[in-house]
């Protein structure tokens, strides 16, 4: 369990985490980027600058 | 089982209550009034109701029972609330009629009141602010819509003393045709009413009395009539002394609504729904409540969202009565909603 | 509990099918596939699916499992038969690919088949129709919604030999958005698709195939899109050889779908809903039929609604893997709709 | 300049009459009749209008006025037509109670005429039909939104005798809430009313009667609300003695139409809007026809779309009186209509 | 004739463009650019259009003509600025490239300005506040469309001094999918995005710039998408220092919008639309202006309504096309708009 | 020409005025009943306390 650094909610992330992998927070939805996996710890991911409408 | 009956069973929320009753594990349906409909099949005024072998009986017939959801206009319980608590053990108002503390109040906002002496009694329904209360309650007052929705978009912000009732607070409030109940009006015929961005209450609504009474805040409150049939979103504009940081607003938020069954933060993420909508709780008994912070303005945005014939009325209602009656408290509710769903 | 994964987990009925999965007493949700969406919450594309506890996962990560129900667009499944039923015991797919009894069909009306060989384990989901043989099947093709919605409108006609293949019957179909699936074009964007009756299949739609396989009668069929997202309505205009009378149809329509969980006659009576509409059964698995009766024409109108989720796919293939796995017909099926309800 | 008065000026059509004749360049608005509202501004019942200095009259006080648009509902007119004719020179009557030819129909469809001396002296407005005998009319029956839309859809098949009266002929008509006029009932409400594919004149609609007297064709018509507030949209499903070709179909439609200033041919093509619809003509007095065959049962699908408070009543009604008086005929009726747009 | 070509003529705010040109008494339509529909009728796009006897050409195609309207996205016209007025003596962009008064704007706002040489040239097109600048003015930019609301809306208040820089602003706007361009993604197909209130853009909205360099008021800004295709309602909640009184403000707005031709006052009344609705106005240029008084919040709520396509964009470049070349102001742009209407 | 009490406007009224009639100002719409015909007075009318919808 690692915490979400946006929300501190806790995020369930699965087995095989490679160090560049962008995950999700289950809570928040906060795209966090994976930047040790020993232990894991996650940074913001950049901002994807999506467009979202209108 | 469990008895259940409900006036004003051909309105709006009495339709939705029976059929939250009706598919309740530990009730069973036992009367619904109508005066209009007295005779006719439930099924004929509520269609997703013709399973269900019910008619309709007049008020006059309304018989023992053990508890009795009450779904008439404002000003109808207040008059027979004697012998509505006579037929019923536990007596469910989904009206406003007893859910400010205080006649005076009701002096100020409404007509004034004809059985102030039953008002102590009386329970506010919605069990994110009051379930200790809750428990064995016997008259229960269910939340006005828009002021649930408001509540509980602000909750969190004034339990952690993010806002202090010194501060600004704008609320703008948009909602669906059934508010205004079955009756309607030429205003709410479907012509005038599609595709309406319209100030219907621009100022001094009356969920602003509630919302003080149990939020201790008051809040500058504007609510438009929007295309769709279902929901009440209200988007609360919040100016904290001190500008919190997000990771603030997310404890807050989380603190809050952890432990609660009915409420989903949405606050940002990716997809298509980011914050609270109406759309996303649309017949189910979820409020959505979420935030965004305006670093530019000192500003925090708190979006909330329900369907106002559940969470915003008859949800909410079973909901506390589950809570009085000690059953499981998501029992009857557990209906998630729909995707894709268009404007329900 | 029985373990059921989700093909396609991510489009419209694939998520509907995960919500009925995810609430059924027996099933419990193994997997749910994504190629798009792969590692992100389910909740992330299914706001009502929020409190589900699942990711997607690619296609090549799916294991074994009881049942699968694949969601994907024509053409997938017929290319993964054989992997998928290796996976599963049972595989419900809810696309064309194993509808038409004969691989020929597939020549006329879509572009071929790739593993005919399979086709004749394939049973058709309608359980009005074919329940004998679903019992115990394990390749069960769920309908087309267009198909089903006129398939049960005009099946009592058929049964009764009130109508024979040498009648003339127009088939006018009504249906929402949402069977265009979560892709979308140009032409199902938001002020393009708004408030539409857009003639989008004016002749030679696919599922007058499947009517004509299933219930032996050519029809010409005329498919609209109007303003709703869920919903097939099919109006039936049937020229019998002779007119039967009103109670000839109401025998003919109460014989046939007296025992039916599903489906409810509404042709008449009083109130607002005096015939089937889609928006009485949205959300629902329940089917509309009823019919109204031409003197000055020799017609007779059939009409049908549906909700194309539920019925008319997710709720159909669910009704029929309960019956093939053994389970209570309506197990997971029993929400019945709201009302009021916008256009759901 | 010619004077113009509108009775039923607070109504849906009276509304539009009002719009388009103060739009007019030869037209200058007298007088708007309404008991409801009378000495109230027109712009308080039609908000588009605010800018017309004009507030209702009584009915009682109408004066003479060189030509008067009547806008009531059924039966009015027939009552006070010797007033009218008395007022004004040139009466057009939108409402049915001049438009069929014969007393006994009224007996038939309706409940018998009260003034039928004067039927005879009544043109059918619809100049696509009846150009010749409108010049110099003076007394004008504007048609039946939901008759125009047939007529005008049906009209080159049966000129050029594709369609012969012994043919099978369906017409499936959806039509928006606009139609029901402002009068509205509780099916009329914006929860009832929202998302609806609802069959609300299963048979026996009275405009099958005006569609017989003036295309010589026997139809089996049934009409269906759905979600929107302006629109007709005619679905004719034809079987004629023997198909023909698609050039045949076009030169069918362009012979008739092709010198017409308010009929569009819109058949495949690319894009969005491959067929009539009533979106692409709503605010206009256009109406947009066309066709598909369906080699595989012998059948042509014709579609016609008209908005029905235009070309359906209100236009209809001001492009007979220009043929009447002499005027341009497209005088007034110039706006061509939005896109994008949404459910107007 | 002066001749007019529009850039980006497939596109939205561009087939509006062309509506309103090709009926404008004094202008005739040259061009329309498409890249995607090169040599396609423009009424294969824009249905209403069908009349118009003209095909889109490429970009490069462009040819020297009077006045160029651009309707691009963002960041096309400055970088083809040179070669646009190079073709015409007057370019009407729409977009927000040559809108805010300093390149500095553009960086903290935008991703900066490629031409910031030109930004001085531009006169911001808004005719109620920038009418003395426009006359003979050769880049004219059009404004955002919720900025246009706002301001209109908040006009009267600066001008008069009710409201002053150091006032709380709360700006709670609702707009239609329009808004966002032909264009559209998952977050715009119709079953996502019907029915929604949905905060799109919560804070930080781009508009913010604009009305805080015309009005000179920083104002909390909040967008919400609401179910409707065309409409921009903004809801201004305004704290003054001192509360007017009801006859103040009715001064301040009368003051300021007396002799517009575009400005509506709509503030209480009786009937069904009592104050600025977005349907109201759609499919015209007009603006729909009002207020109401809130004596226990010491607030002022201030409601504003236009169409985007029209005041918001394609109507308010014409306007101040009018404006530049010494046309009629209102030439072109009658049209009052549609009673009833649904969701236009 | 009278003057709205409520928004100052020019109200146009008719000639046949009667005291306690109700005229609606076309600008405002404000409700409006009249107290005295010569010269004309106009007061707020009490409200109808008209129901709008919801
Ligand atoms: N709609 C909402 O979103 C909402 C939300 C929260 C709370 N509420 C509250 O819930 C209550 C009901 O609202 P609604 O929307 O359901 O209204 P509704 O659709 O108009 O229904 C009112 C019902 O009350 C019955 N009724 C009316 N007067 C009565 C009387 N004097 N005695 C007995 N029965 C009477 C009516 O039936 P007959 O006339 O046939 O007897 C009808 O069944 C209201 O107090 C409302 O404020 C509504
Ligand atoms: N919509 C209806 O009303 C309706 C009714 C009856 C039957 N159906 C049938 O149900 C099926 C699904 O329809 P829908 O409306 O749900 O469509 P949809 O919303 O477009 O969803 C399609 C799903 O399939 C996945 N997918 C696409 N190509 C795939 C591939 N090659 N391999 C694996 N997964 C793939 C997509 O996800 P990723 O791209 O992320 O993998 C998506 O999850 C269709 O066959 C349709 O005919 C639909
Ligand atoms: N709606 C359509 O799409 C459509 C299309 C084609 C034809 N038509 C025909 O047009 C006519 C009007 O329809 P509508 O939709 O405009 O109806 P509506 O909206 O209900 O308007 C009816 C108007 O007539 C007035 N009125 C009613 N009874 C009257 C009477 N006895 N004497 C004088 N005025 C009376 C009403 O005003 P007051 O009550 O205030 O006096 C109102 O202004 C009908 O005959 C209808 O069949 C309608
Ligand atoms: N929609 C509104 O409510 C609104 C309101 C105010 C202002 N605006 C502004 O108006 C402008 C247009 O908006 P819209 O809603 O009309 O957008 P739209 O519907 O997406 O149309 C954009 C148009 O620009 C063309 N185009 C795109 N890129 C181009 C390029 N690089 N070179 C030449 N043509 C190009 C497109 O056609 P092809 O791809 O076929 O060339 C299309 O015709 C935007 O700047 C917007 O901010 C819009
Ligand atoms: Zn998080
Ligand atoms: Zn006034």
């Amino acid at each position: 369990m690692t915490e979400c650094i946006q929300c501190g909610a806790d995020i369930d992330l699965h087995d095989d985490l490679e160090v560049g992998e962008i995950v999700d927070c289950g809570t928040c939805g906060a795209e966090l980027e994976v930047t040790d996996v020993d232990p894991v710890t996650l940074e913001e991911a950049p901002e994807l600058a999506e467009d979202w409408g209108e | 089982m469990t008895s259940a009956s409900v006036v004003g069973g051909s309105g709006f929320t009495g339709g939705e209550m029976l059929r939250l009753v009706a598919g309740h594990p530990e009730f069973e349906v036992a009367q619904a009034t109508s005066r209009e409909y007295a005779n006719k099949t439930v099924g004929s005024v509520h269609p997703n109701l013709r399973g269900l072998d019910l008619r309709f009986v007049a008020p006059d017939d309304l018989e023992s029972v053990d508890v009795l959801f009450v779904c008439t206009p404002h000003g109808v319980t207040m008059e027979h609330i004697e012998e509505y608590r006579d037929l019923a053990e536990t007596v469910v108002d989904l009206s406003a009629d007893f859910r400010l503390p205080d006649a005076d109040l009701y002096d100020t906002w409404y007509d004034g009141h004809v059985a102030p002496e039953h008002l102590a009694d009386a329970e506010y329904a919605l069990p994110e602010l009051n379930r200790e209360n809750l428990a064995g309650a016997d008259l229960i007052a269910s939340g006005g819509c828009n002021a649930t929705s408001t509540i509980l978009g602000l909750k969190p912000l004034v339990d952690t003393g993010i806002l202090t009732p010194d501060d600004q607070v704008v609320v703008d409030v948009k909602v669906g045709s059934s508010e205004g109940g079955a009756g309607g009006g030429a205003a709410s015929s479907h012509p005038e009413r599609s595709g309406v961005v319209r100030p219907y209450a621009p100022t001094s609504h009356r969920h602003e009395a509630e919302i003080e009474a149990y939020l201790g805040l008051q809040v500058s409150f504007t609510v438009h009539a929007v295309d769709m049939v279902r929901g009440s979103a209200a988007t609360c504009h919040v100016y904290p002394e001190s500008m919190p940081e997000t990771k603030d607003l997310w404890g807050a938020y989380r603190e809050t609504y952890d432990e609660e069954p009915f409420v989903r933060l949405v606050a940002g993420g990716s997809g298509v729904y980011r914050y609270p909508e109406p759309k996303a709780v649309a017949g189910s008994n979820h409020a959505e409540v979420g935030f965004e912070r305006d670093e530019r303005n000192d500003r925090v945005v708190a979006f909330s969202a329900i369907d106002n014939m559940m969470k915003g009325s008859a949800g909410q209602a079973l909901h506390a009565a589950n809570v009085a009656l000690g059953f499981e408290e998501t029992a009857g509710l557990e209906f998630t909603g729909l995707h894709p769903v268009g404007s329900p």
